[in-house]
């Protein structure tokens, strides 16, 4: 690996990072506390306390393309664990988001699932769970994975064929529509 | 409340504090090098208990736009109760400011503790950023005349 | 005791689906605790993970969008059965507090907030205002014999400066309410460790790694069944033990209960109204166990009563 | 007047951001001034030389020095007008330092406020009066407060300088934390062999009067003379007839009472002798663990006493004493660690605390001295430390790093080797701070011969699992989680102020932190001085610190103490209060306002009035800003020096 240049930390980063979470990450004194707790360290290939050092450091690229970001399942042991008090799993979120909005492939079964998702409520209103899978199958093209579930799901009734359809749909719609138009940036005055 | 910048016109505030406590804490804020706005002037005495009400007064009649008074925590007096008699006395005064035609927002009175560096810095930079907001006092030979039956709040102000 | 006190109801998606029993039970319990519920008309999908992980903003807006429809109802306080959409809901309320945060949500959605609202999970209301000891008066059928092993989950008390209800670390509601019941509640110091969450979708490894763990443990303890109090996790514990098991090299049979439908049944609720049917392992065995004497049972705990006691007495 | 101003540039921390020459300039425009002049370090012995010269030379009646705070160097500049001949009380210090150059960053603003507070301190200096110091008699003893090694070390050290002592303990043995301690670092020298000699010292002085089990109940007067009330709980047991024989402590049959000096690793009777070497070796009753004081019938202690010392209708009692001077070292306490609920919270008897773990070393403590799991009494193998517990955590309001714990948990590391040759020890650290004297050395002794594992990392959980312990954690080194399953979890649980701290400081009148550790006189010069007058610090009480530093300080207190009061008389600080007859009235205000009782009522020929009693006034000023009639004025703080200086501020 290249080594890092310290001189050239991208400060605008660290910035966006501290102003869209909230958080200071000077706080952060590497105790590690968030890294001992989260369960899903294991699929991790940077830890949380080295995504919060790296962010220290602006290394945006290595954070925005790691694989952790994309896995953290926001459980907020991290967040409860941390002695300086900073809200690691919204920092991580925050991140995603960066991710996504700049581009970056992700983990792509992850950002699919979310995709998938926020498609069906918002064409429905609500979250439809057969129909959401079915289009992530379709995407990932993993037909079999969770395929021996479905019987039994069926038969308790606990997947309606047809979605629970809300009556002002158009209002959702309108949420995501407006967000994609970038309402909200406008509201405050512009990027953050 | 607005930020202070650099060009902002430096406006006149007198600080009374204790010695043991507040003036400590004003030291403590300097040696860790706690940046402040430069307004203030400290005045030192023994104890918030040694100000005299009509010390505020002439300040604010002599051309302060804003006093301080600043002592050790209640219960925390270097003289055992001094604090209390101060709290009690400046309270009251506040409350006569109005009488005199001063804006009550020109006088405030708390505790610095001698450990508490960071909290002077805010208590200053607050308070700086208090009178600031208020603009600068009428020079007090300017002021209306003043009607002691009519008294209300802030007659002096702009 | 909050009788007669009513709430706006916020199901969540599952509860028409995945869930249907914890919604049925929910509303049940709530109705026989004298918690009146009234759903939020025309509801519509918090967004759940996917919707935090995209944008923080969007994700209020649609969290907003329901509060402006509890505010249809005149009311402020909200209830849901399910931790993710309390999560999701109680962040939107306090993220709008934040300097800027509420301007961006507004651009988004059709009716701004005009009220300050508060969101509670169904299981803090019943453990803080009802209390465990008001609804042990209640019990018609005591839980004898039954051993619990509690699972809190991730989300519904933590961080603790943030969600204000029971322990952050060692959370009692559960614990506290299952006793109240006549059940046996064993030490599970697992208790908040994740399941895996929505990880089961794009990886069920990952579920089945983390929520296998769980399972082990709770065998290992000498439990008759779980209870819990998240859709997500039930599903990752119940519908998903099998692949657990598989994941593990082992067999799991334990059956995965919502709360509130052992509330139910200790309450004498028409079972109808509890979707027991609706779980995916069978409860049949576990449920035999109710009434049963606990000496029947002694030697088989002996290997767990340490510890378990030791945190009883805690 | 000739009055002489002096304005410091302190090398560059007031030159950098103040116009010095500009400042003096100003200065020389000034009414009275006939002399300024800058200096480069006007504390130094060749600025100090110029002032001196400068009155000489140039017939100064007055001086103004314009530094640092005068918090820091007012005594010293004192001195040096007074070796010119001045009177010290003819000499100001403007604050352009501490107040000035280091707060602001603007130069122009800087310069302007300098000026300020030059023509301040000269307007009040114009009103200065010569002021001559009194002497009062001071009482020759001493009051220790604590008895723990630095309330030890101050005692001893004060009784070999031939002063009287009186020492309060609130626990019924003297000896502190270091009497609980097995062993200590970097020496690993037993504890109590080490303190022990030193503790029957105490018992043996005869200049020293121990009062153990017995807790301050007020304190009224000043440097000198202090009047002390000290209540002395019941024990139970007269003390004067009890032997320390144990006799009683057999045969108690209430035996599961709290064992305090063991920190909860055993049970004790309710009648009980804390530990073999307590000094006083005597006994004392838990009253809510006794069978007979808490309502039942009993009273087997009082049969088999053959002293008749037991006595069930003993009431707590105070006594008085007078002292010249004060040392509290009142130590520190480990702050409540079961706040980690990730730990366990008290849940799991196998997660303990080191002071906890240091009892199950010690050859005194409830296993003698075999480390034994208190679950189960098995040896443990696998033991893991946690560093850090309730230190450097600002989520439970302790953000301090505790100083000892590094080293006391390297130390348990290598006894855990000494005592268990088969076991490993596994310490979970986040830095390892250890800057004393062979103090690093002693860090790598643990992991090099000793082979300890040091886990750069912190725990996450701890859980049980079968009879073990899995312990759950990160090595951030590797980057990877790490777990064990683990015997024994050995928290190094931090320090904190002990909990009466606050009360105490109230009655002595000093200050105190915001986390309760007493506040010294200046960080660097007065450390073990407070800013009331013959009250001193020694140990914990004014920050953790460990027993070599804690000694240091009980004996720099006692030289303070012995320096204090070795005349009969002090002299007495002459900035008090002075009523003006003419004016006063008699109305009494000040006499009710004072907090000291210093001034009192006098007949003048028919009429009341003030009289303030100079040995007593402490100068706070309180009657001056009280008095109707401004007849009792605060020398050197007047009214109209006060008004001087808000004018010099206000029309400038």
């Amino acid at each position: 690996m290249e080594p890092i240049q310290l001189g050239n930390g991208d400060a605008e980063f660290i910035r966006k990072v501290e102003v869209e979470s909230r958080q200071d990450m000077k706080k952060c004194y590497q105790c590690g506390n968030c890294a001992a707790g989260c369960p899903m360290s294991f699929t991790y290939d940077y830890t949380a306390s080295q995504l919060i050092r790296l962010i220290q450091l602006g290394q945006r690229q290595r954070v925005l393309s790691s694989r952790a970001v994309w896995m953290c399942a926001t459980c907020e042991t991290c967040s409860t664990r941390c002695p300086n008090e900073i809200d690691v799993a919204r920092v991580l979120d925050v991140c995603r988001h960066m991710a996504r909005r700049e581009g970056y492939a992700g983990e792509r079964n992850v950002r699919l699932f979310a995709d998938a998702f926020l498609q069906s409520v918002r064409m429905n209103g609500r979250a439809h769970e057969l129909g959401l899978m079915a289009v992530f199958k379709l995407r990932t093209l993993k037909f079999f994975a969770d395929l021996s579930l479905a019987p039994a799901m069926l038969l308790k009734g606990k997947l309606p064929f047809l979605p629970h359809r809300i009556k002002a749909r158009n209002e959702v719609a309108d949420i995501f529509r407006r967000f994609k138009e970038g309402r909200a940036e406008d509201a405050a005055g512009g990027k953050p | 409340m607005p930020e202070l910048t650099e060009n902002t016109k430096e406006l006149r505030i007198v600080g009374f504090l204790c010695n043991w406590c507040s003036y400590g804490g004003a030291d403590t804020a300097g040696v860790g090098r706690f940046i402040q706005p430069t307004d203030l002037r400290i005045i030192r005495l023994p104890c918030s208990g040694r100000v005299n009400p009509l010390f505020i007064i002439k300040a604010l009649m002599s051309g302060a736009d804003g006093v301080l008074v600043s002592g050790c925590h209640p219960r925390d007096c270097h003289y055992a109760e001094g604090n209390f008699y101060a709290r009690r006395r400046l309270e009251v005064f506040k409350h006569l400011l109005p009488v005199l035609g001063i804006d009550r927002r020109r006088f405030e009175y708390t505790w610095v503790s001698a450990s508490e560096g960071p909290r002077w810095q805010k208590v200053v930079t607050d308070f700086t950023a208090q009178i600031h907001a208020l603009g600068p006092a009428k020079f007090f030979a300017d002021a209306p005349e003043l009607d002691f039956l009519k008294a209300g709040e802030g007659v002096m102000q702009p | 005791m909050t009788t007669g006190k009513t709430f706006a109801y916020y199901p969540g998606c599952s509860g028409s689906g995945t869930s249907v029993e914890y919604d049925k039970s929910s509303r049940a319990v709530c109705e026989a605790l004298g918690i009146r519920l009234v759903d939020l008309p025309d509801w519509n999908c918090c967004g759940s993970t996917p919707a935090h992980q995209v944008d923080h903003v969007l994700s209020a807006a649609l969290s907003a969008r329901n509060l402006a429809q509890a505010e249809t109802l005149g009311l402020c306080e909200t209830l849901t059965p399910c931790p993710s959409c309390l999560k999701n809901l109680h962040n939107a309320v306090e993220h709008l507090r934040e300097p800027g945060f509420g301007a961006r949500v507004n651009a988004l959605v059709e009716r701004p907030l005009t009220r300050e609202h508060s969101v509670k999970s169904v299981l803090q209301i019943i453990y803080e205002d009802v209390t465990p000891e008001k609804v042990a008066e209640k019990v018609t059928r005591t839980l004898n014999g039954l051993k619990l092993v509690p699972y809190y989950g991730c989300l519904m008390n933590r961080p603790g400066r943030s969600m204000h209800f029971d322990d952050e670390e060692n959370p009692q509601a559960l614990d506290k309410l299952m006793r109240a019941l006549g059940a046996e509640v064993l030490p599970f110091p697992l208790k908040q460790e994740c399941c895996g969450g929505a990880m089961g979708v794009p990886d069920n490894r990952i579920t089945s790694r983390l929520s296998g763990r769980l399972l082990e443990y709770a065998v290992s303890l000498g439990a008759d069944a779980f209870v819990v109090a998240c859709p997500l996790c039930q599903m990752n514990l119940d519908m998903r033990q099998a692949q657990a098991g598989d994941y593990y090299g082992r067999g799991f049979n334990l059956p995965v209960f919502y709360y509130t439908q052992l509330m139910g049944i200790a309450l004498g609720l028409d079972k109808t109204r509890l979707g027991l049917d609706k779980l995916i392992v069978k409860p049949a065995a576990a449920l035999a166990k109710i009434g049963r004497k606990a000496k029947e049972e002694a030697p088989a705990a002996s290997g767990a009563g340490r510890t378990a006691e030791a945190e009883v007495e805690a | 007047m000739k009055i002489g101003v002096f304005i410091c540039h302190c090398g560059s921390n007031i030159a950098a951001t103040v116009d010095v020459l500009k400042v003096v300039e100003s200065a020389k425009s000034m009414p009275e001034v006939v002399y300024a002049v800058n200096s480069m370090y006007t504390c130094s012995e060749p600025g100090q030389q110029a002032i001196e010269e400068a009155i000489k030379e140039r017939g100064l009646t007055g001086v103004v020095v314009a530094s640092c705070t005068p918090r820091m160097h007012e005594p010293t500049f004192r001195r040096t007008v007074e070796r010119a001949g001045l009177n010290r009380y003819m000499f100001e210090m403007a604050n352009i330092r501490e107040h000035v150059s280091w707060v602001g960053k603007d130069k122009a603003a800087n310069t302007a406020k300098a000026v300020d507070l030059v023509r301040m301190a000269v307007e009040k200096l114009r009103l200065d009066k010569v002021l001559i110091p009194k002497f009062i008699p001071a009482t020759r003893k001493v009051l220790v407060i604590g008895g723990g090694v630095a309330g030890i070390q101050a005692a001893l050290d004060c009784a070999e300088g031939g002063m009287d002592v009186v020492m309060v303990e609130s626990e019924p043995s003297i000896g502190g934390k270091m009497s609980k301690l097995d062993k200590t670092f970097p020496t690993v020298d037993c504890s109590s062999c080490v303190l022990g000699p030193r503790m029957v010292d105490v018992a043996q002085n005869e200049r020293i009067e121990l009062h153990a089990y017995s807790e301050i109940a007020s304190i009224s007067g000043y440097v000198g003379n202090f009047d002390v009330t000290i209540r002395k709980k019941a024990t139970y047991v007269d003390w004067d007839k009890c032997t320390g024989c144990g006799l009683c402590t057999e045969k108690c049959p209430s035996k599961k009472s709290y064992d305090r000096f063991n920190e909860g690793m055993g049970e004790t009777t309710a009648i009980n002798i804390p530990f073999p070497q307590a000094i006083p070796k005597k006994a004392t009753i838990t009253a809510a663990s006794c069978r007979l004081l808490s309502g039942g019938k009993c009273g087997v202690c009082a049969k088999i006493c053959t002293s008749q010392a037991v006595d069930y209708t003993q009431k707590d009692r105070e006594i008085t004493v007078k002292v010249g001077a004060v040392v509290a070292a009142t130590g520190y306490d480990l702050m409540d660690w079961t706040v980690y609920g990730e730990y366990g919270a008290g849940r799991y008897p196998d997660v303990i605390t080191s002071l906890q773990y240091e009892r199950l070393l010690s050859a005194s403590g409830p296993t003698g001295g075999h480390i034994r799991r208190p679950s189960d009494g098995r040896e443990p193998k696998e033991v893991v430390f946690i560093q850090c517990v309730g230190s450097r955590d600002p989520s439970v309001g302790r953000p301090y790093c505790s100083g000892f714990c590094c080293m006391y948990t390297a130390k348990q590391a290598i006894l855990t080797k000494d005592h268990i040759p088969d076991s490993r020890s596994y310490v979970f650290y986040m830095d390892i701070r250890s800057p004393g004297k062979g103090y690093d050395e002693f860090t790598r002794r643990a992991q090099e011969e000793y082979k300890a594992q040091y886990i750069r990392g912190r725990v996450s959980t701890v859980y049980p699992k079968g009879d073990k312990l899995v312990v759950k954690g990160v090595d951030t080194l590797v980057g990877e989680q790490v777990e064990l399953e683990a015997d024994l979890v050995v928290l190094a649980v931090g320090g904190e102020a002990s909990q009466n701290a606050p009360k105490l400081a109230e009655k002595l009148r000093i200050s105190y932190d915001g986390y309760g550790f007493f506040m010294e006189g200046h960080p660097k010069l007065k450390p073990v001085e407070t800013n009331t007058a013959g009250v001193y610090l020694a140990g914990s009480c004014q920050g953790l610190k460990d027993i070599p530093s804690s000694v240091a300080q009980g004996s720099a207190a006692a030289a303070k103490v012995l320096g204090l009061l070795s005349k009969d008389k002090l002299e007495s600080d002459p900035q008090t209060a002075g009523v003006d007859v003419k004016r006063c009235v008699g109305c009494r205000k000040c006499i009710n306002v004072c907090p000291f009782g210093a001034i009192r009522e006098v007949d003048m020929r028919g009429q009341i009035k003030a009289e303030v009693i100079e040995a007593v006034c402490q100068g706070c000023g309180l009657c001056t800003a009280t008095c109707p009639q401004g007849a009792v004025q605060l020398s050197h703080f007047t009214d109209n020096q006060v008004l001087a200086e808000v004018e010099a501020l206000c029309q400038s």
